[in-house]
């Protein structure tokens, strides 16, 4: 079963230098060792390769390796560099932006061409993709010529390039996706690192490495290093741990936390936590009684202790937040985090003239670190004075009541694709933004107000100022109960090495090598 | 009953009923004194005190919320005993009903209770308590609705069978020509000699249902959180079952050791009541 | 033994007809085929007169059990007519039925199994007298008593559960149960065949005196002949479902008509200690009911079979007004 | 002839079986709260998104017609196609329905093989300590839950021993076979106690059965006994047990398919609820009813394959 | 010498609350080519005393205790196991009262009766079939080579009574035990296959143990007769002295218990039940149903005399039978 439903905002991207950043630290040129297979075991199945059917993590992180956009992020995951354009240029009015494609093929041989491109973000802004809102400010999508693609805006957007790096405006071959579909969903025609061998759904996909892939390696040969990825879909995590230790898998990915800290000892095995924009909260729903009340979200704040759930639950990987929003750009470290504090809570339940009115923190089945966090918020806030109850739901439905406000408190969490706080901050703090601020109906003038602002200015400094003060706000209006910036936890053995994760979430395998 | 006549039941009682019924008795009575059997309380977490190993101050140690292992299996007996009680005999009681009218009238009556058995038998569980989780939301009642659905099937069957034999007897033909209604016939008479096939599978069925339910919360489909229930415990800690192995074991040893029990009562019951068929079934 | 054989009739059977069988399967429907039933009873006339006991005999699956049955109206009859003073049992409503069970009663031929395991004694017996209200609820517990001491079975045993008795003490309390609704007529089926021989004396002994003392009516089924023609004024030999020969007990076994009723006679083992030196005389074995034989039903093991014995069935002969056989070749 | 014609009955049996199960199935899950189509798109994609997909999908007609059409579809073998693996539903149940079966008979085997001599020496020392031990370790083996067994195996002989692979499920026969080996334990190490069970007290009933006095008293050896007049006797009880099981677990596996990695029907169909993937919760379920009927049918057929009185009724 | 000595066989049932002690002090003789009709109700003893003969006693819970059984020479208590089946499987024959459950629902029927011909002989399975439907034949089972490979269920109780006489005779034993051989079976049925029994007894010349409650079946079939009665043998004697002038007052009352053809008016059972053999006194077992008891009946013991050549008996008062007897 999927964890719970997943949310990608999109922002406007930092781009600028990072179209030249290279990515020469991956290894040491001489000892990149090519060749061989890597074994990855993963919590999530692949769904789909097919990139505008909408996806989730278990698709997302597969298509990543296979397809290839027109920009891609670059090796931090925290700018951006040139994809499968060479170079753009931009209007003046920031209304026209002409790629220059460059020379590459897809993995069947077939040259990329300009028909493929406007084919494939054509397709990305279609009626029936999930992501089209992402393409919805472009007027249209033409060819130049025969290596120049010509994308023209209805109005200024800056998170354009930024978007043609999602996996969602991957450049698919146009003869191949019309020729067979659905088919294309099990064996994609793209242009990245390795190509989809085989595809048994419900266990594993074997990727194999694409001789056509433009990109070139710190050896001056082409990439990927590897020949061969084993992507297993491994679904326990114990499973995952043991296979990692009896060297059946070389790579494991989301190792549970409590496992993670005996891994560490574990001499064969490198253990990585990579900080990612991720933040675990309680989505509070302040259209419903009692939490329509600041005095009681803020209670509710209060009342968690955040150091034991870090210690008890992420066994000390992450970081206790002081934002209502997970850790990007504009990210302002000097708001004050709201202390555990459990008289001020009573203090703030007994002001509130709390009337007992129970609450129900839901959580999604299946999701065993939410269970043991929603034990132990059941504890505190009860103890604070609070009626609490559990209530899980499978997470189908868990969702379905989330977004239809039918939720008083859930206990979930929120990822970003891409670097830049505006997308986020919009969507969670302003209730017209088209979730109704995320589904916590949360609506404060000042912050739609300091927002629209800071969506203004160009000057980044001022923006800086403006997202710190709507942090602030929002964070301490009791927005939600954040609960801890999430790092993620992967683990592989010595000897595999250009592992790297990043800060979206996912990891770039073309880069990887294997010296057993 | 008087006294003599229960010690003479009791003297009749086969070593296996007797091993038996001593510890289900006395997991029964643990259960019923479970709050003052220990300084703690089965809910209230020790974050600071999280993971203990078993020691003198936790005999069955802590785990990953810091609440008493021990505590929280000795308050279990009384919620897995009530899921284990009302899982099998609600749906024995009225499979038994069913099977035992469908054998005894026969007739379409039979053949229509025969064929909403062969659903209920070749429908997926998994998709009805999914299906019913969702609507509901996870918890006791909701397993208790998905397996009053689908349980009664067996015992259905085991009543029919029995019924069909029992039917050309001559004590409920006896009953017959005495004149008697056919719900008499049926249920005075003729039941009473049915049920202990059921009775004996019933001890199975009792663990079986147990098991289910960790499974069921293997799957987060279980009973919510902090219930201290033996198979959501199982299956909570076994994300920490290399390194803290008692949050898991101890709960499953809990099923193990009221499985067992369960398992001698019907294995003596078998013989008691003059039937080779054992509790398994 | 005196013999009302012209009394007034208790109980007329016309024409009986009980057949089993399965109703057609999904499978006989689409193949358009009708099942094949099996005919236990196939047209059986039998009167007992009042206070007379008839005698029912023939070997196992000729399908006297399945007649006795009818009559208490635990199996149905396909076709015919029961009645019993003038009145047809088959056609009686439920209420009618319930009534009519008072009269007539029925005696099982398993005592281990006839009696409710886990029911004792007494209240086996006062549910009989409860449920049909033939005692004021007082007068319960003395009836039960009454019961008891009528079929020779010490106070003491009522409170015992089948299991705790012997097989002719189990015996006595099917008879009292059956007797507990004060009937006039009583279906004995094989009552003493699961007996050893010295409890079965007893118990056809208990048979005789109650049958003179309460004026009882009875159809006596066994397969006993000596046990039948100690119980019997009349007796019927039937085979395959059809009775094949009635008469007096002593026209029946002493001059036997049917070719049946000569070599079943002639069968049973004597007490005289000598040694066999003689043929049996019928040969080979029942024919199944699922597939009677053409003519005479008996002709494949007659000794006495002609060609016109498999092709026609045979007359019903009267060879005295109280004695008759369906046979073409009836006589020594 | 009459076996053909049993079994034809059996099939035309079950064709009222399969409209209930789809009907109960097809009502159900859309009785559930949750939109494929809003779980597909997370929550994200508008208003116009959401219904164009849904229209596409049929999703926006009457519930009456959806079934019709369902079952229309299935009458001439089209289960239709996954919603989010866009794929034939028929073709992604039988991706997973060779490895399951594989898994099911595999464990059956295990088990029986387990089983079987447990039995024997069981009946034969009945109420002996050596019985008793046999019961207890059974016990045990059914009383523990079926992950811990799975995870306890895959120490010990996954990382320990290392002598099987932890997941997986090969290629070849003899890889399947390598590669199911602690899945297959797992399923019995539940089975083997109630086959030990069944098989012990079905012996001990044809033990007393008269034609096992007429065997010993023509002088046959007590091997010869049980193995030619007392085990073949005692299976029928015991293949009813198995039929039984095997059927349960066919979707009850599927925490030992979640241990072990292994893409069996079980998970697919929780991975398919959740989603509320229709077409194939209701392929799925078709496809389990068909199997839990024709293993009973074939339970039934090997009664009689055993003892030809069964046939006769 | 005679072919069967049994001396003071005992047999017992253990179970948690008491002794039972089925056997106590079985002594008789057979010779070869003679049949011994045991007599008795049931509880008395007759069944487990062939189960003993042939080893065949379940224990737990029975037990052989004491005694000796000495067939053709050799004491079959003190053989082993080995041995003795050897001895079951071809001198010694037995055939069971319900031919119904006595074969294998799941074999042919012909291959059980050639069992013990594969598996004592050595016989390949040609030759066991060829010589099993021979045995088939004998035992007048019409069309053997049809019939041989049908299954029990498809035979009628007189056939599988046969067929069970043919796997008892397969092997050619010197003695037969027939427990209630025709008790499940109709009168015609008995008729022939108590004419088949006594047919191959004069063609093979082998000694017949033949158990029944019938006395009539007795009667007719036996040269001697046991009378067992508690667990014990209570007469025996020559069928005719047995039937014409009984010595016991058991035997007397089994007569008299049986309706006869012109039997009028009351029969004359003997009273009260058999007793329970767990709670035996010393004393003569029938005392407490004797007409002709004394008071020193209920504890002196009695053993089998002889009181007349051939005719023994275990009643302190024989004598006081004569005023009895019509």
């Amino acid at each position: 079963m999927s964890r719970q439903p997943y949310f990608r905002a999109l922002g406007a991207a930092l781009l600028a230098a990072a179209a030249t950043l290279a990515v020469g630290d991956v290894a040491a040129a001489a000892d990149v060792k090519r060749g061989g297979t890597l074994v990855l075991a993963r919590p999530e199945e692949p769904l789909t390769f097919n990139p505008f059917v909408p996806a989730d993590n278990g698709s997302i992180y597969a298509i990543e390796q296979v397809c290839d956009s027109l920009t891609e992020a670059d090796a931090t995951g925290l700018g951006l560099r040139p994809g499968l354009a060479e170079s753009w240029e931009i209007s003046a009015d920031t209304l026209t932006y002409v790629f220059k494609l460059r020379d590459a093929q897809f993995s069947n041989g077939q040259p990329v061409t300009v028909d493929d491109v406007v084919f494939s973000l054509r397709t990305a802004g279609g009626p029936t993709a999930a992501y089209a809102f992402g393409f919805e400010p472009i007027l249209a999508v033409e060819a130049a010529d025969d290596s120049h693609v010509t994308i023209t805006l209805k109005r200024p957007y800056t998170p354009l390039l930024s978007v043609l790096s999602l996996f969602a405006a991957a450049i698919v071959e146009k003869a191949s996706f019309e020729a067979d579909t659905d088919g294309f969903g099990q064996k994609p025609v793209c242009s990245g690192p390795f190509r989809v061998e085989e595809y048994a759904r419900g266990s594993s996909v074997v990727m194999v490495r694409n001789d056509n892939y433009w990109d070139i390696g710190v050896d001056g040969q082409p990439l990927p290093y590897l020949d061969r990825i084993e992507m297993l879909y491994v679904p326990e995590s114990n499973s995952r741990v043991l296979g990692l230790r009896s060297g059946d898998y070389d790579v494991i990915a989301s190792v549970p936390f409590n496992q993670a800290r005996q891994l560490e000892g574990d001499s064969e095995v490198t253990l990585e936590a990579q900080p990612i924009f991720r933040l675990d909260y309680v989505y509070l729903n302040h259209g419903k009684a009692p939490l329509d009340k600041k005095e009681i979200r803020l209670a509710l704040n209060y009342a968690a202790d955040r150091e034991a759930i870090l210690k008890t639950v992420y066994f000390g990987f992450g970081e206790i937040p002081n934002s209502y929003m997970p850790k990007v750009n504009y990210h302002s470290d000097t708001v004050e985090q709201i202390p555990y504090d459990i008289e001020k809570a009573k203090e703030l339940v007994a002001a509130a003239g709390y009337d007992g009115t129970p609450i129900d923190l839901m959580l999604s089945t299946g999701d065993a670190p939410g269970k043991q966090i929603a034990t132990i918020l059941q504890q505190a806030w009860q103890a604070a004075g609070l009626n609490v109850n559990i209530v899980e739901f499978e997470s189908g439905t868990a969702w379905d009541m989330t977004t239809k406000g039918e939720y008083q408190a859930y206990v979930s969490y929120i990822t970003s694709d891409i670097n830049d706080t505006d997308e986020l901050a919009v969507i969670q703090a302003d209730v017209n933004s088209g979730t109704n601020a995320f589904f916590t109906w949360y609506n404060n003038p000042e912050v739609i107000d300091l927002l629209a602002k800071a969506r203004q200015s160009a000057d980044s400094n001022e923006r800086a100022g403006l997202y710190a003060k709507v942090q602030d706000i929002a964070y301490h209006d009791g927005y939600s109960v954040p609960l801890n910036f999430v790092p993620s936890v992967n683990a592989y053995h010595n000897y595999v090495s250009g592992w790297r994760t990043v800060a979206n979430g996912w990891w770039w395998l073309k880069d990887v090598s294997v010296d057993k | 009953m008087t006294a003599i006549a229960i010690r003479d039941e009791l003297a009749r009682w086969p070593a296996s009923l007797k091993i038996g019924a001593t510890f289900f008795l006395l997991i029964v009575v643990t259960g019923l004194f479970a709050p003052w059997l220990t300084p703690y309380d089965p809910y209230t977490q020790d974050l600071a005190g999280f993971l203990q190993p078993p020691s003198w101050r936790h005999p069955f140690g802590t785990d990953h919320v810091g609440r008493d292992v021990l505590t929280r299996v000795l308050h279990g007996i009384r919620i897995d005993l009530q899921i284990g009680f009302i899982t099998t005999y609600v749906p024995m009681t009225y499979g038994l009903l069913l099977g035992a009218l469908s054998g005894y009238l026969g007739g379409w009556f039979d053949t229509l209770m025969m064929r909403l058995l062969d659903v209920a038998v070749a429908f997926p569980f998994l998709v009805l308590i999914i299906v019913i989780i969702a609507i509901l939301g996870p918890g006791v009642h909701t397993i208790y609705i998905a397996v009053f659905l689908l349980a009664w099937t067996m015992y259905a069957r085991l009543a029919r069978a029995e019924m069909l034999v029992e039917r050309g007897k001559d004590y409920v033909l006896a009953a017959r020509t005495l004149g008697y209604p056919t719900s008499r016939v049926v249920f005075r008479h003729a039941m009473p000699n049915v049920i202990n096939s059921s009775i004996v599978f019933s001890m199975a069925d009792f663990v079986l249902n147990i098991l289910l339910v960790s499974s069921l919360s293997f799957l987060g489909l279980g009973v919510p959180p902090p219930l201290p229930e033996w198979g959501a415990m199982v299956a909570e800690g076994r994300d920490f079952i290399f390194d803290a192995w008692w949050i898991s074991t101890l709960p499953g040893l809990a099923i193990v050791v009221t499985g067992a029990s369960l398992s001698l009562i019907g294995d003596g019951l078998a013989h008691r009541l003059g039937q080779r068929q054992r509790s398994f079934l | 033994m005196t013999q009302p054989l012209d009394g007034d009739a208790a109980l007329v059977i016309d024409d009986l007809v009980v057949e089993y069988g399965a109703p057609r399967g999904l499978v006989d429907l689409a193949l358009g085929r009708t099942r094949r039933r099996v005919r236990a009873v196939d047209g059986v006339s039998l009167v007992v007169r009042r206070n007379e006991t008839v005698g029912l005999v023939g070997e196992s699956g000729c399908g006297k059990t399945t007649l006795g049955r009818a009559i208490v109206r635990i199996v149905e009859p396909t076709s015919g007519a029961i009645s019993l003073d003038g009145e047809n049992l088959l056609t009686l409503g439920s209420d009618e039925l319930r009534a009519m069970r008072r009269r007539v009663q029925m005696v099982f031929q398993d005592p281990y199994s006839s009696l409710n395991p886990r029911m004792s004694v007494e209240r086996t017996l006062a549910e009989v007298l409860r449920f049909h209200r033939i005692r004021p609820a007082a007068g319960v517990g003395d009836r039960v008593a009454e019961l008891l001491s009528l079929v020779g079975l010490a106070p003491e045993l009522a409170g015992r559960r089948p299991r705790a008795l012997s097989g002719g003490q189990r015996q006595r309390v099917g008879l009292a149960r059956a007797l507990a609704l004060e009937p006039t007529f009583l279906v004995l089926d094989e009552p003493v065949a699961a007996l050893d021989v010295s409890i079965q004396a007893q118990i056809l002994n208990l048979l005789r005196d109650l049958r003179d003392r309460l004026g009882l009516t009875m159809l006596f089924i066994a397969h006993e002949l000596s046990v039948i023609r100690h119980m019997s004024h009349r007796v019927a030999v039937m085979y395959l479902g059809r009775v094949v020969e009635v008469g007096t007990a002593a026209e029946v076994f002493d001059h036997p008509a049917h070719p049946y009723t000569q070599g079943l006679v002639r069968a049973i083992p004597r007490l005289t200690p000598e040694r066999r030196h003689r043929k049996p005389v019928i040969q080979g074995e029942v024919p199944s009911p699922l597939n009677i034989p053409p003519g005479c039903r008996f002709h494949t093991r007659c000794p006495k079979a002609q060609d016109i014995c498999r092709r026609i069935a045979p007359p019903d002969v009267a060879l005295s007004p109280s004695h008759r056989a369906e046979c073409h070749f009836p006589g020594p | 002839m009459a076996i053909i014609e049993y079994i034809l009955g059996r099939i035309l049996q079950m064709v009222p079986v399969l409209i209930g199960v789809s009907l109960v199935a097809f009502l159900s899950i859309h009785l559930v709260p949750g939109d494929p189509v809003q779980i597909m798109m997370h929550g994200r994609a508008t208003e116009e998104v959401l219904a164009t997909v849904r229209g596409e999908l049929g999703l926006d007609r009457p519930l009456p017609i959806q079934y019709l059409r369902f079952v229309g579809g299935a009458m001439v073998g089209d289960l239709g196609k996954s919603i989010i693996q866009k794929a034939p539903v028929d073709e992604i149940i039988g991706e997973r329905l060779g490895p399951s079966l594989f898994l099911l008979v595999y464990s059956a085997v295990l088990a029986v093989v387990i089983a079987l001599p447990l039995a024997v020496v069981a009946a034969l020392k009945a109420e002996g300590p050596i019985d008793h031990g046999i019961r207890i370790v059974g016990i045990i083996g059914f009383a523990m839950p079926p992950f811990w067994v799975g995870l306890l195996l895959m120490v010990l002989f996954g990382l320990v021993l290392r002598w099987f692979p932890i997941s997986g499920y090969g290629r070849t026969f003899i890889e399947h076979l390598w590669h199911l080996f602690l899945p297959s334990l797992t399923i019995a190490a539940f089975l083997a106690p109630i086959l030990v069970q069944s098989l012990r007290s079905a012996m001990l009933d044809v033990m007393t059965a008269d034609y096992i006095e007429v065997a010993r008293a023509k002088g046959l050896s007590r091997r010869r006994i049980v193995l030619k007049h007392v085990l073949r006797n005692a299976a029928i009880p015991v293949i009813t047990v198995l039929a039984v099981n095997i059927g349960w677990l066919l979707g009850g596996a599927v925490v030992v398919e979640y241990v072990f990695a292994f893409p069996g029907l079980g998970s697919l169909l929780v991975r398919a609820v959740g989603h509320r993937d229709y077409p194939v919760i209701q392929g799925l379920s078709l496809v389990f009813a068909v199997i839990v009927m024709v293993i009973n049918l074939l339970a039934d057929l090997s009664y009689m394959a055993i003892d030809r009185r069964v046939l006769r009724r | 010498m005679a072919l069967l000595e049994v001396r003071g066989l005992c047999t017992e049932f253990r179970t948690p609350d008491a002794v039972i002690p089925a056997n106590a002090g079985v002594s008789f003789n057979l010779d070869a080519g003679r049949t011994l009709g045991i007599v008795g109700e049931s509880g008395s003893g007759k069944s487990v005393l062939c189960r003993a003969l042939l080893g065949l006693i379940q224990s737990p819970p029975g037990f052989v205790t004491a005694g000796e059984i000495v067939f053709d020479g050799r004491d079959l208590r003190h053989l082993d196991e080995t041995t003795l089946r050897r001895v079951r499987g071809t001198a010694i024959a037995m055939i069971f009262q319900n031919p119904m459950s006595g074969l294998n629902p799941v074999w042919p029927v012909g291959d059980q009766i050639s069992e013990g011909l594969r598996v004592h002989r050595g016989l390949s399975p040609s030759a066991a079939r060829a010589r099993g439907i021979a045995m088939m034949r004998q035992v007048g089972i019409p069309s053997p080579e049809v019939r041989y490979d049908e299954y029990p269920h498809q035979w009628s109780g007189g056939m599988l009574q046969r067929a069970m006489i043919a796997m008892a005779m397969a092997c050619e034993p010197k003695l037969l035990l027939a427990d209630e051989p025709t008790t499940a079976l109709d009168v015609t049925i008995q008729d022939q296959i108590l004419a088949l029994l006594v047919e191959l007894q004069e063609r093979t010349g082998m000694a017949m143990i033949l158990v029944s409650h019938d006395m009539a079946v007795i009667a007719e079939t036996s040269d001697h007769v046991a009378v067992m009665y508690a667990g014990r043998m209570v007469e025996v004697a020559p069928t005719a002295a047995a039937f014409r002038t009984p010595r016991h007052p058991y035997t007397l009352g089994l007569l008299q218990s049986i309706p006869r053809a012109a039997g009028d008016g009351r029969l004359t059972p003997i009273p009260g039940q058999p007793p329970n053999l767990a709670r035996l006194g010393d004393g003569c077992p029938f005392a407490d149903r004797c007409a002709v008891a004394s008071p020193e009946c209920r504890t002196r013991p009695v053993a089998l005399r002889e009181i007349d050549p051939g005719h023994w008996t275990a009643c302190h008062f024989p004598e006081r039978l004569a005023g009895l007897q019509a």
